[in-house]
């Protein structure tokens, strides 16, 4: 029997490995895999290069996890934030190395890792300093950036529902960079707030096949919990 | 008398007709979505993967899970669908956004847009999905006041800041006037606020204004 | 108000020049768009280039659209079918250009078109007979084939159902090909089973979001008219 | 005695672990979900968006909307999800099908694949999903006949026929025996069928064997 449901967060970490790139999802406080967070910065990895949207509010989750000098560097479309104290520190300091991505370029390079893709041309940041260090080429006449792949050692994404095949559900703007990271890790784990029986979840609700999912943990707290501030 | 925010938005929000789907920046461009009347269906993109966005939630029925690209809590309007990130932004960068209005440090009169980051700012520059907007809505239409706090003009004939996207803002919508931005050519003043001269406009403004 | 819904299969199809691409869902006989492929035979333009999965079966549909003259390319993966004859035909009489591209990279390149990628790179095809003509280049070591977007002027899709949006809710294994050529048109047309009030379509359950269809045409002829036998 | 096709796609069937996902191309490769028993799970993928296959319907019970890449009608299994096109293959390509099950006109000792082309074939060949499969799969396994109807084996030094992959076909399963295709080495023999000799099946191959 597929069981990719286990019991704990240190279950759910177990393994992940020094020097590992780890792309968390989430887009502010929505569909952010905090729990894993917390379980990462106990587990102990270090050396870690952090794929995802922000650099992290105040000083809790990756804030945290960077604050505890385990982050060599981020991998981001937008270092501040409401409250981006620790990460500026750390830059400014050069303790933390940063690479910028357009919004959109992130999104596509993971897909692309998660696609057999190695390298696509795009028009965003053509002809800006986004472009330096990077081919460009003409296509019909249009300046075009060619991007590369960003794959994961692990991704650490959250959902609203799962089964035991690792299938998922989101709720409402909680999708956003989930799915496209959990094709692109070598190891996927999924926070969620239900487990479901297998078959309960309509297959065309199903957003993130099992097959990109390699654990699940249910970490339920209501639907109440979240608060909208962060990020 | 200039245009306040709101005016500024309200004046924006005329010219989007029925049937756009249009993503709105952080800032003084969200205010656009409160001005076009419920009767006129525009459907509002959100690149956090939200199609048709509804008006703010009432007190009390705020759904956590639902937020905008400025991380405000949203309500669907009906209609209303989800994409992940990487649909959100093939949707954007593929060119399927009707309009989109983002605001700005600088607007060059050849269209250039700067609007992430500034020299003098010693942090880490904030990109975002402002690069992607610019490079991949059909039209992009710049919402800001027209001059910075100290006076300097944010219509300039070549940007000083680092360029969000080439020669792509097609229209400006400032406190003093609408000009649009027409290649070959510059800025096209279209519409004054009330009370505004054309040569109190031309003092304020830091390239040549055409008149049609 | 917005409404896409249109009331006839010739109100659907107006407009559609001579030359155009026309990119045709459906994967065998499931989320094919049959009763706007009879449009298009009735509306008249010629010259096309048909980009789809197979190259007609019989003599109705895409293969009467052939037979009629009206196609100078075909695009596809696969050309042979249960019956092929028209195809076959006038290939072999040199009346019908071909362009064989497998049926990965053909969704790829046709999902480019719609996401602003101009190329990107696969490692299907790379090293056989399919690589010739385009640029191949090594990324790490391994062989990659650049392949184009595949933009169409016109796109024929099918759904199940449909709103006043366009938004589109597919049944069973009928979005295939669907969805993704939505996104690479300048005009995308359906035909859906059924048409619902704006609301009704569950938002997680929207596949193809309205953006990205022009026209929606009912052609309701209940659940059971499909017969698997086709393609 | 040589194994029957349903032997061959139940050989086959016996290597496939608990919890792989499995693409079955058409024919004889399509034979080997019916031999996996209904206690060990497999995620049967089919290349136009269906992940979590079930068995065949019963008759009276088919849903016309439901095939699978071979155009036969299936049913869904629990758990099982749609995706479109672009979604399915992205799958395919990113190595998230552990396993790929193919057909062949011919197998080389360095894994080469050849199933999509004949010389002789003067219509326009067919290529599908094959590609995608050869490139993109974690492992690809040949099932086929181990000769043609004349009598050729298919097993060869080098394709002759067009290619689909290179080096791609990780083990071979015919009619006569279980292959490993190991690198540097060519075929390794893993199996014969019952009756089998080593001397008959080097007769009936055009390539060097290996023996473990």
């Amino acid at each position: 029997m597929i069981n990719k449901i286990v019991q704990s967060v240190a279950d759910a970490l177990a393994g992940v490995k020094d020097g590992s790139t780890v792309l968390i999802g989430g887009f502010g406080s929505v569909g952010q895999p905090d729990v894993l967070i917390e379980g990462l910065i106990e587990q102990g990895a270090s050396n870690l290069t952090a794929v995802l949207n922000n650099a992290g509010v105040g000083r809790i989750g990756v804030a945290r996890l960077m604050e505890l000098g385990r982050v060599r560097k981020i991998v981001c479309s937008f270092p501040r934030s409401s409250d981006p104290v620790v990460f500026e520190t750390l830059y400014r300091e050069g303790r933390i190395e940063l690479e910028i991505v357009p919004q959109g370029t992130l999104a596509e390079r993971i897909r692309a890792a998660g696609a057999g893709i190695p390298a696509f041309y795009t028009a965003t940041a053509a002809g800006t300093k986004l472009e330096q260090g990077k081919e460009a080429r003409e296509f019909e006449g249009k300046r075009y950036v060619m991007e590369r792949a960003l794959p994961g050692d692990v991704a650490l994404i959250e959902a609203w529902e799962a089964d035991r095949w690792g299938n998922l559900v989101y709720r409402g703007s909680g999708a956003n960079f989930n799915p496209v990271m959990a094709m692109a890790a070598e190891l996927t784990i999924a926070q969620v707030q239900h487990i479901r029986e297998l078959g309960e979840l309509h297959p065309h609700m199903i957003m993130t096949p099992g097959v990109y999912v390699n654990r699940v943990v249910q970490v339920d707290r209501g639907g109440d919990w979240l608060t909208p501030e962060a990020g | 008398m200039p245009f306040t925010r709101d005016q500024m938005a309200a004046r924006l929000a005329d010219d989007v007709p029925e049937g756009w789907c249009v993503n709105l920046g952080i800032g003084i461009p969200t205010m656009v979505a409160n001005h076009v009347p419920p009767t006129r269906e525009v459907i509002f993109q959100s690149e956090n993967g939200v199609i048709g966005m509804g008006p703010a939630p009432a007190k009390g029925h705020e759904d956590p899970w639902l937020i905008n690209a400025g991380k405000q809590l949203i309500t669907l309007a009906k209609g209303a669908s989800f994409v992940g990130h990487a649909d959100s932004f093939a949707m954007i960068r593929g060119g399927h956004i009707d309009l989109c209005v983002l605001g700005a440090f600088e607007v060059a009169e050849n269209g250039d847009l700067a609007n992430w980051a500034t020299s003098e700012n010693d942090t880490a520059p904030a990109v975002g999905g402002a690069m992607d907007l610019a490079a991949g809505a059909k039209r992009l239409w710049v919402i800001m006041e027209h001059t910075t706090k100290d006076g300097r003009s944010k219509l300039v004939e070549r940007c000083g800041y680092p360029l969000t996207g080439l020669a792509c803002v097609r229209r400006v919508y400032t406190n003093l006037a609408v000009l649009d931005v027409v290649p070959e050519k510059g800025f096209v003043v279209v519409d004054l606020a009330p009370g505004v001269t054309l040569d109190e406009l031309r003092a304020k403004t830091a390239a040549p204004l055409h008149t049609n």
